[in-house]
Protein backbone atom coordinates (compact mmCIF):
# COMPACT_ATOMS: atom_id res chain seq x y z
CA UNK A 1 0.00 0.00 0.00
CA UNK A 2 1.54 3.21 -1.31
CA UNK A 3 1.07 5.60 2.22
CA UNK A 4 2.03 9.66 1.72
CA UNK A 5 2.24 12.00 4.35
CA UNK A 6 1.72 15.61 4.23
CA UNK A 7 2.48 19.24 6.61
CA UNK A 8 3.91 17.98 9.91
CA UNK A 9 3.16 15.02 9.77
CA UNK A 10 5.57 14.62 6.86
CA UNK A 11 8.14 16.39 8.80
CA UNK A 12 8.56 14.12 11.44
CA UNK A 13 8.10 10.89 9.36
CA UNK A 14 10.60 12.69 7.45
CA UNK A 15 9.81 11.23 4.27
CA UNK A 16 6.48 12.17 1.52
CA UNK A 17 5.64 8.80 0.57
CA UNK A 18 6.73 5.13 1.61
CA UNK A 19 5.32 1.91 0.28
CA UNK A 20 4.21 -0.61 2.79
CA UNK A 21 2.86 -4.14 3.39
CA UNK A 22 0.27 -4.23 5.27
CA UNK A 23 -0.40 -7.11 7.51
CA UNK A 24 -3.25 -9.13 7.60
CA UNK A 25 -4.22 -8.02 11.06
CA UNK A 26 -4.58 -4.77 9.94
CA UNK A 27 -8.51 -4.14 9.33
CA UNK A 28 -9.43 -0.38 9.66
CA UNK A 29 -7.20 3.06 9.64
CA UNK A 30 -7.47 2.63 13.05
CA UNK A 31 -5.02 -0.64 12.79
CA UNK A 32 -2.85 0.98 9.72
CA UNK A 33 -2.25 3.85 12.18
CA UNK A 34 -0.93 1.24 14.96
CA UNK A 35 0.77 -0.39 12.41
CA UNK A 36 2.90 2.34 11.04
CA UNK A 37 4.08 3.46 14.53
CA UNK A 38 5.90 0.44 14.82
CA UNK A 39 7.77 1.10 12.36
CA UNK A 40 10.22 3.77 14.00
CA UNK A 41 10.70 6.33 16.31
CA UNK A 42 9.62 9.00 13.51
CA UNK A 43 6.23 7.34 12.67
CA UNK A 44 5.96 7.15 16.33
CA UNK A 45 6.13 10.51 17.11
CA UNK A 46 4.85 11.68 13.93
CA UNK A 47 1.42 9.79 15.29
CA UNK A 48 1.65 10.56 18.70
CA UNK A 49 -1.12 13.05 18.70
CA UNK A 50 -3.59 10.80 17.39
CA UNK A 51 -6.49 13.32 17.59
CA UNK A 52 -4.86 15.54 15.48
CA UNK A 53 -4.04 13.31 12.20
CA UNK A 54 -6.25 13.46 9.57
CA UNK A 55 -6.75 10.52 6.83
CA UNK A 56 -7.89 9.67 3.49
CA UNK A 57 -8.13 6.51 1.77
CA UNK A 58 -7.62 6.57 -2.01
CA UNK A 59 -8.10 10.46 -1.92
CA UNK A 60 -11.52 10.34 -0.05
CA UNK A 61 -11.23 11.51 3.49
CA UNK A 62 -12.50 8.75 6.18
CA UNK A 63 -12.46 8.51 9.93
CA UNK A 64 -10.27 6.05 11.68
CA UNK A 65 -13.01 3.56 12.12
CA UNK A 66 -12.63 2.85 8.01
CA UNK A 67 -11.76 -0.60 6.30
CA UNK A 68 -8.72 -0.32 4.65
CA UNK A 69 -9.08 -3.61 2.30
CA UNK A 70 -8.85 -2.50 -1.47
CA UNK A 71 -7.16 1.12 -0.79
CA UNK A 72 -4.62 2.02 -2.92
CA UNK A 73 -3.35 5.05 -0.92
CA UNK A 74 -4.02 6.22 2.39
CA UNK A 75 -2.60 9.27 3.27
CA UNK A 76 -1.99 11.05 6.79
CA UNK A 77 -2.11 14.93 7.62
CA UNK A 78 -2.94 17.71 10.13
CA UNK A 79 -6.12 19.52 9.99
CA UNK A 80 -6.49 21.50 6.24
CA UNK A 81 -5.75 25.14 6.85
CA UNK A 82 -5.79 26.44 2.90
CA UNK A 83 -8.36 28.77 1.57
CA UNK B 1 -29.03 21.27 -15.84
CA UNK B 2 -26.49 21.43 -13.29
CA UNK B 3 -23.58 23.11 -14.32
CA UNK B 4 -19.80 21.78 -14.34
CA UNK B 5 -17.97 23.58 -12.20
CA UNK B 6 -14.40 24.81 -13.32
CA UNK B 7 -11.52 24.00 -10.23
CA UNK B 8 -8.36 24.99 -10.72
CA UNK B 9 -4.52 23.95 -8.63
CA UNK B 10 -2.05 25.85 -9.19
CA UNK B 11 1.31 27.85 -8.94
CA UNK B 12 0.43 31.08 -11.13
CA UNK B 13 -1.46 33.63 -9.30
CA UNK B 14 -5.17 34.08 -11.26
CA UNK B 15 -6.93 37.34 -12.18
CA UNK B 16 -10.22 37.85 -10.31
CA UNK B 17 -11.83 39.50 -12.84
CA UNK B 18 -10.76 37.43 -16.05
CA UNK B 19 -12.60 34.54 -14.33
CA UNK B 20 -15.67 36.99 -13.14
CA UNK B 21 -15.87 38.03 -17.15
CA UNK B 22 -15.50 34.07 -18.01
CA UNK B 23 -19.17 33.56 -16.29
CA UNK B 24 -20.54 36.54 -17.89
CA UNK B 25 -19.73 37.33 -20.92
CA UNK B 26 -21.89 36.46 -24.06
CA UNK B 27 -25.03 35.83 -22.18
CA UNK B 28 -27.83 37.72 -19.97
CA UNK B 29 -28.87 34.65 -17.68
CA UNK B 30 -26.34 35.68 -14.77
CA UNK B 31 -28.14 38.68 -12.74
CA UNK B 32 -25.49 38.32 -9.79
CA UNK B 33 -22.08 37.29 -9.50
CA UNK B 34 -20.19 36.99 -5.86
CA UNK B 35 -16.16 36.76 -5.65
CA UNK B 36 -14.33 35.90 -2.85
CA UNK B 37 -10.33 36.26 -2.74
CA UNK B 38 -8.44 35.56 0.17
CA UNK B 39 -4.95 37.14 0.52
CA UNK B 40 -1.84 36.74 2.29
CA UNK B 41 -1.86 38.72 5.36
CA UNK B 42 1.02 39.92 7.39
CA UNK B 43 -0.05 42.97 10.04
CA UNK B 44 2.81 42.48 12.14
CA UNK B 45 5.47 42.52 9.28
CA UNK B 46 7.10 39.62 10.08
CA UNK B 47 6.42 37.10 7.22
CA UNK B 48 8.96 36.23 4.52
CA UNK B 49 5.97 34.04 2.93
CA UNK B 50 3.17 31.29 3.08
CA UNK B 51 4.25 27.84 1.57
CA UNK B 52 1.08 26.20 0.47
CA UNK B 53 1.72 22.34 1.08
CA UNK B 54 -1.66 20.15 -1.02
CA UNK B 55 -2.15 16.64 -1.69
CA UNK B 56 -1.69 16.74 -5.81
CA UNK B 57 -4.60 14.91 -7.25
CA UNK B 58 -7.25 14.89 -3.93
CA UNK B 59 -7.11 18.65 -3.64
CA UNK B 60 -8.56 19.10 -7.12
CA UNK B 61 -10.85 16.22 -6.24
CA UNK B 62 -12.00 17.74 -3.27
CA UNK B 63 -12.46 20.61 -4.59
CA UNK B 64 -14.73 19.12 -7.43
CA UNK B 65 -16.91 17.53 -4.77
CA UNK B 66 -17.20 20.84 -2.65
CA UNK B 67 -18.52 22.34 -5.60
CA UNK B 68 -20.02 19.76 -7.31
CA UNK B 69 -21.94 19.79 -4.37
CA UNK B 70 -22.54 23.69 -4.25
CA UNK B 71 -24.25 23.44 -7.44
CA UNK B 72 -26.47 20.64 -6.94
CA UNK B 73 -27.18 22.86 -3.94
CA UNK B 74 -27.80 26.40 -5.48
CA UNK B 75 -29.17 27.48 -8.85
CA UNK B 76 -26.09 28.69 -10.26
CA UNK B 77 -25.13 29.69 -13.75
CA UNK B 78 -21.60 29.30 -13.09
CA UNK B 79 -19.01 28.38 -10.67
CA UNK B 80 -14.92 28.67 -10.55
CA UNK B 81 -12.55 27.59 -7.20
CA UNK B 82 -8.84 28.43 -8.02
CA UNK B 83 -6.38 27.49 -5.07
CA UNK B 84 -2.64 28.41 -5.00
CA UNK B 85 -0.21 26.15 -3.71
CA UNK B 86 3.95 26.88 -3.36
CA UNK B 87 5.64 30.15 -2.01
CA UNK B 88 3.12 32.56 -1.46
CA UNK B 89 4.21 36.43 -0.61
CA UNK B 90 2.57 39.13 1.89
CA UNK B 91 -0.24 40.77 0.03
CA UNK B 92 -0.42 38.44 -2.76
CA UNK B 93 -3.76 36.19 -3.13
CA UNK B 94 -4.25 32.78 -2.23
CA UNK B 95 -7.62 31.46 -3.03
CA UNK B 96 -10.44 32.72 -5.39
CA UNK B 97 -14.01 32.04 -5.41
CA UNK B 98 -16.64 32.86 -8.28
CA UNK B 99 -20.35 31.91 -8.03
CA UNK B 100 -22.98 33.26 -10.85
CA UNK B 101 -26.60 32.84 -10.68
CA UNK B 102 -29.76 34.26 -11.82
CA UNK B 103 -29.98 35.96 -7.98
CA UNK B 104 -28.40 37.29 -5.83
CA UNK B 105 -29.18 34.95 -2.26
CA UNK B 106 -27.59 31.84 -4.43
CA UNK B 107 -24.38 33.56 -5.63
CA UNK B 108 -23.91 34.79 -1.62
CA UNK B 109 -24.61 31.31 -0.24
CA UNK B 110 -22.64 29.74 -2.56
CA UNK B 111 -19.57 31.16 -2.50
CA UNK B 112 -19.97 31.08 1.43
CA UNK B 113 -20.58 27.41 1.80
CA UNK B 114 -17.61 26.97 -1.20
CA UNK B 115 -15.32 28.79 1.16
CA UNK B 116 -16.38 26.89 4.59
CA UNK B 117 -15.96 23.38 2.82
CA UNK B 118 -12.73 24.80 1.35
CA UNK B 119 -11.70 25.76 4.32
CA UNK B 120 -12.29 22.36 6.64
CA UNK B 121 -11.75 19.67 3.53
CA UNK B 122 -9.38 20.57 0.69
CA UNK B 123 -5.78 19.54 1.51
CA UNK B 124 -4.19 22.47 1.60
CA UNK B 125 -1.57 23.31 4.84
CA UNK B 126 0.32 26.80 5.73
CA UNK B 127 3.10 26.94 6.93
CA UNK B 128 4.48 30.44 7.75
CA UNK B 129 7.93 31.49 7.12
CA UNK B 130 9.81 34.39 8.72
CA UNK B 131 11.47 37.48 7.72
CA UNK B 132 14.11 37.04 11.11
CA UNK B 133 14.83 33.29 9.95
CA UNK B 134 13.53 31.73 12.65
CA UNK B 135 11.99 28.09 12.09
CA UNK B 136 8.79 27.89 9.90
CA UNK B 137 5.64 26.90 11.73
CA UNK B 138 2.70 25.19 10.29
CA UNK B 139 -0.50 27.07 11.04
CA UNK B 140 -3.08 25.46 13.49
CA UNK B 141 -6.81 24.77 12.27
CA UNK B 142 -9.15 26.98 13.68
CA UNK B 143 -12.03 25.98 15.42
CA UNK B 144 -13.93 28.54 13.84
CA UNK B 145 -13.79 27.11 10.34
CA UNK B 146 -15.58 24.03 11.76
CA UNK B 147 -18.38 25.53 13.60
CA UNK B 148 -18.60 27.98 9.97
CA UNK B 149 -18.69 24.84 7.96
CA UNK B 150 -21.10 23.23 10.44
CA UNK B 151 -23.75 26.23 9.47
CA UNK B 152 -24.86 24.29 6.31
CA UNK C 1 -11.52 53.08 13.77
CA UNK C 2 -14.06 52.78 11.53
CA UNK C 3 -12.97 52.87 7.91
CA UNK C 4 -14.75 55.56 5.86
CA UNK C 5 -17.17 53.73 2.74
CA UNK C 6 -16.71 54.86 -0.55
CA UNK C 7 -20.15 55.40 -2.12
CA UNK C 8 -20.78 56.30 -6.28
CA UNK C 9 -23.94 56.75 -7.79
CA UNK C 10 -23.03 57.01 -11.61
CA UNK C 11 -24.11 57.31 -15.38
CA UNK C 12 -20.48 55.51 -15.91
CA UNK C 13 -20.15 51.68 -15.94
CA UNK C 14 -17.54 50.65 -13.16
CA UNK C 15 -14.48 48.19 -12.69
CA UNK C 16 -14.83 45.52 -10.47
CA UNK C 17 -11.14 44.75 -10.50
CA UNK C 18 -9.80 47.94 -10.56
CA UNK C 19 -12.26 49.01 -7.49
CA UNK C 20 -11.40 45.77 -5.66
CA UNK C 21 -7.43 46.26 -6.54
CA UNK C 22 -8.12 50.19 -4.63
CA UNK C 23 -9.25 48.33 -1.42
CA UNK C 24 -5.54 46.00 -0.95
CA UNK C 25 -3.13 47.20 -2.98
CA UNK C 26 -0.17 48.40 -0.64
CA UNK C 27 -1.18 46.76 2.45
CA UNK C 28 -1.03 43.51 4.68
CA UNK C 29 -3.82 43.72 6.91
CA UNK C 30 -6.61 42.63 3.97
CA UNK C 31 -7.36 38.53 4.18
CA UNK C 32 -10.43 38.45 2.34
CA UNK C 33 -12.06 40.55 -0.50
CA UNK C 34 -15.83 39.70 -1.06
CA UNK C 35 -17.14 41.47 -4.19
CA UNK C 36 -20.52 41.60 -5.26
CA UNK C 37 -21.90 42.40 -8.82
CA UNK C 38 -25.38 42.72 -9.82
CA UNK C 39 -26.21 42.60 -13.41
CA UNK C 40 -28.92 43.47 -16.22
CA UNK C 41 -30.31 40.27 -17.14
CA UNK C 42 -32.49 39.61 -20.40
CA UNK C 43 -33.29 35.19 -20.53
CA UNK C 44 -36.66 36.15 -22.57
CA UNK C 45 -34.90 38.30 -24.90
CA UNK C 46 -37.29 41.05 -24.85
CA UNK C 47 -35.63 43.90 -23.06
CA UNK C 48 -33.87 46.48 -24.99
CA UNK C 49 -33.05 48.50 -21.80
CA UNK C 50 -33.70 48.40 -18.27
CA UNK C 51 -34.16 52.57 -17.27
CA UNK C 52 -32.66 53.58 -14.24
CA UNK C 53 -34.39 56.12 -12.35
CA UNK C 54 -32.83 57.48 -8.83
CA UNK C 55 -32.94 60.41 -6.43
CA UNK C 56 -29.84 62.42 -6.42
CA UNK C 57 -28.72 62.91 -3.58
CA UNK C 58 -30.80 61.05 -1.30
CA UNK C 59 -29.08 57.77 -3.06
CA UNK C 60 -25.79 59.12 -2.34
CA UNK C 61 -26.69 59.75 1.31
CA UNK C 62 -28.69 56.17 2.20
CA UNK C 63 -26.03 54.58 0.32
CA UNK C 64 -23.56 56.20 2.56
CA UNK C 65 -26.09 55.67 5.93
CA UNK C 66 -25.95 51.59 4.71
CA UNK C 67 -22.09 51.68 4.11
CA UNK C 68 -21.83 53.52 7.50
CA UNK C 69 -23.74 51.09 9.40
CA UNK C 70 -21.85 48.12 7.77
CA UNK C 71 -18.46 49.44 8.91
CA UNK C 72 -19.80 50.18 12.24
CA UNK C 73 -20.98 46.75 12.58
CA UNK C 74 -18.48 44.72 10.73
CA UNK C 75 -14.10 44.81 11.31
CA UNK C 76 -13.69 46.13 8.38
CA UNK C 77 -10.75 47.47 6.17
CA UNK C 78 -12.35 48.78 3.14
CA UNK C 79 -15.80 49.10 2.01
CA UNK C 80 -17.12 50.37 -1.86
CA UNK C 81 -20.47 50.67 -3.12
CA UNK C 82 -21.41 51.48 -6.32
CA UNK C 83 -24.91 51.96 -8.28
CA UNK C 84 -25.45 53.37 -11.56
CA UNK C 85 -28.13 55.05 -13.13
CA UNK C 86 -29.98 55.76 -16.68
CA UNK C 87 -30.11 53.11 -19.77
CA UNK C 88 -28.12 49.92 -18.87
CA UNK C 89 -28.51 47.03 -21.89
CA UNK C 90 -29.28 43.71 -21.02
CA UNK C 91 -25.50 41.86 -20.02
CA UNK C 92 -24.47 45.59 -18.28
CA UNK C 93 -23.78 46.28 -14.57
CA UNK C 94 -25.79 47.61 -12.15
CA UNK C 95 -23.87 47.56 -9.01
CA UNK C 96 -21.13 46.76 -7.25
CA UNK C 97 -19.95 46.09 -3.23
CA UNK C 98 -17.07 45.33 -2.43
CA UNK C 99 -15.85 44.48 1.22
CA UNK C 100 -12.24 44.12 2.38
CA UNK C 101 -11.76 42.68 6.15
CA UNK C 102 -9.15 40.54 7.84
CA UNK C 103 -11.73 37.64 7.91
CA UNK C 104 -13.79 36.00 5.36
CA UNK C 105 -16.73 35.55 7.74
CA UNK C 106 -16.86 39.71 8.63
CA UNK C 107 -16.73 40.45 4.52
CA UNK C 108 -18.93 38.07 3.44
CA UNK C 109 -21.70 39.28 5.74
CA UNK C 110 -21.05 42.82 5.26
CA UNK C 111 -21.25 42.55 1.80
CA UNK C 112 -24.39 40.22 1.59
CA UNK C 113 -25.62 42.98 4.29
CA UNK C 114 -25.23 45.57 1.76
CA UNK C 115 -26.92 44.41 -0.74
CA UNK C 116 -30.18 43.42 1.18
CA UNK C 117 -30.15 47.05 2.65
CA UNK C 118 -29.33 48.50 -0.59
CA UNK C 119 -32.70 46.71 -2.12
CA UNK C 120 -34.90 47.63 0.21
CA UNK C 121 -33.69 51.27 1.01
CA UNK C 122 -31.79 52.76 -1.48
CA UNK C 123 -33.90 55.13 -4.03
CA UNK C 124 -33.68 53.62 -7.15
CA UNK C 125 -36.35 52.11 -9.54
CA UNK C 126 -35.78 50.02 -12.80
CA UNK C 127 -38.30 50.47 -15.71
CA UNK C 128 -38.42 47.51 -18.01
CA UNK C 129 -37.92 49.07 -22.04
CA UNK C 130 -38.95 46.48 -24.28
CA UNK C 131 -37.84 45.61 -28.02
CA UNK C 132 -41.05 45.41 -28.96
CA UNK C 133 -41.27 49.03 -29.11
CA UNK C 134 -44.46 48.11 -26.61
CA UNK C 135 -44.99 50.65 -22.98
CA UNK C 136 -42.51 50.22 -20.94
CA UNK C 137 -43.59 48.63 -17.30
CA UNK C 138 -41.73 49.46 -13.75
CA UNK C 139 -40.37 46.34 -12.25
CA UNK C 140 -42.28 45.47 -8.81
CA UNK C 141 -40.73 45.33 -5.55
CA UNK C 142 -40.10 41.70 -4.50
CA UNK C 143 -41.82 40.81 -0.96
CA UNK C 144 -38.59 38.40 -0.79
CA UNK C 145 -36.25 41.24 -0.40
CA UNK C 146 -38.06 42.66 2.83
CA UNK C 147 -37.44 39.11 4.57
CA UNK C 148 -33.91 39.36 3.09
CA UNK C 149 -33.12 42.80 4.82
CA UNK C 150 -35.48 41.34 8.15
CA UNK C 151 -32.67 39.02 8.32
CA UNK C 152 -30.12 41.37 10.19
CA UNK D 1 -42.55 72.93 0.73
CA UNK D 2 -40.66 71.66 -2.17
CA UNK D 3 -42.54 67.84 -3.01
CA UNK D 4 -40.87 65.44 -5.80
CA UNK D 5 -41.80 62.45 -7.42
CA UNK D 6 -40.29 59.69 -8.63
CA UNK D 7 -41.07 56.44 -10.98
CA UNK D 8 -44.34 55.70 -11.84
CA UNK D 9 -45.99 58.24 -8.97
CA UNK D 10 -44.01 60.58 -10.82
CA UNK D 11 -45.53 59.89 -14.08
CA UNK D 12 -49.31 59.57 -12.66
CA UNK D 13 -48.58 63.13 -11.17
CA UNK D 14 -47.76 63.97 -14.43
CA UNK D 15 -44.45 66.13 -13.16
CA UNK D 16 -41.26 65.46 -11.36
CA UNK D 17 -41.00 68.45 -8.77
CA UNK D 18 -43.32 71.40 -7.54
CA UNK D 19 -43.54 73.85 -4.63
CA UNK D 20 -46.52 74.03 -2.39
CA UNK D 21 -47.84 75.87 0.66
CA UNK D 22 -48.44 73.56 3.11
CA UNK D 23 -52.03 74.55 5.12
CA UNK D 24 -51.88 74.92 8.65
CA UNK D 25 -53.99 71.79 9.49
CA UNK D 26 -51.09 69.41 7.65
CA UNK D 27 -49.17 68.33 10.32
CA UNK D 28 -48.16 64.27 9.48
CA UNK D 29 -47.06 62.98 6.11
CA UNK D 30 -50.48 61.75 5.67
CA UNK D 31 -52.42 64.49 6.33
CA UNK D 32 -50.00 65.93 3.49
CA UNK D 33 -51.01 63.05 1.13
CA UNK D 34 -54.83 63.93 2.00
CA UNK D 35 -53.76 67.42 0.79
CA UNK D 36 -52.33 66.55 -2.47
CA UNK D 37 -54.84 64.37 -3.32
CA UNK D 38 -57.04 66.98 -3.42
CA UNK D 39 -55.01 69.38 -5.93
CA UNK D 40 -56.49 67.48 -9.10
CA UNK D 41 -57.35 64.24 -10.35
CA UNK D 42 -53.61 63.30 -11.16
CA UNK D 43 -52.55 63.40 -7.85
CA UNK D 44 -55.92 61.92 -6.42
CA UNK D 45 -54.52 58.67 -9.23
CA UNK D 46 -50.90 58.70 -8.23
CA UNK D 47 -52.03 58.15 -4.30
CA UNK D 48 -54.63 55.83 -4.83
CA UNK D 49 -52.48 52.84 -3.73
CA UNK D 50 -51.56 54.69 -0.42
CA UNK D 51 -49.94 52.04 0.59
CA UNK D 52 -47.69 51.50 -2.30
CA UNK D 53 -46.53 55.08 -1.37
CA UNK D 54 -43.50 55.50 0.79
CA UNK D 55 -41.93 58.78 1.78
CA UNK D 56 -39.07 60.83 2.51
CA UNK D 57 -38.48 64.29 3.98
CA UNK D 58 -35.59 65.78 3.29
CA UNK D 59 -34.08 62.65 1.87
CA UNK D 60 -34.44 60.85 5.44
CA UNK D 61 -37.03 57.68 4.78
CA UNK D 62 -40.11 58.21 7.12
CA UNK D 63 -43.73 56.56 8.24
CA UNK D 64 -47.01 58.40 7.12
CA UNK D 65 -47.04 59.32 10.96
CA UNK D 66 -44.20 61.60 10.98
CA UNK D 67 -44.71 65.37 11.24
CA UNK D 68 -44.13 67.38 8.08
CA UNK D 69 -43.27 70.68 10.54
CA UNK D 70 -39.24 71.75 9.54
CA UNK D 71 -38.78 69.84 6.68
CA UNK D 72 -37.85 71.32 3.56
CA UNK D 73 -38.81 68.79 0.80
CA UNK D 74 -40.99 65.48 0.67
CA UNK D 75 -40.66 62.96 -1.84
CA UNK D 76 -43.07 60.17 -2.63
CA UNK D 77 -42.22 56.99 -4.52
CA UNK D 78 -42.98 53.41 -5.40
CA UNK D 79 -41.08 50.75 -3.11
CA UNK D 80 -37.26 50.94 -4.46
CA UNK D 81 -36.39 48.55 -6.82
CA UNK D 82 -32.58 48.83 -7.31
CA UNK D 83 -29.50 46.70 -6.56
Amino acid sequence: MNIRYFAWVRERVGIEEETIEVPGHVETVADLIAHLKSIDENHASAFEEEDAIRVALDQFHVEQDALVAGAREAAFFPPMTGG
Amino acid sequence: MTITPRVRVQLENFDAAEESLRLSAGRLDVGAIVTFTGLCRDEAGTLSALELEHYPGMAEAELNRISTEAAERWPLTGLTVIHRYGRIAPGENIVLVVAASSHRRAAFEAADFLMDFLKTRAPFWKKEHFISGKEGSWVDAKAGDDSDAARW
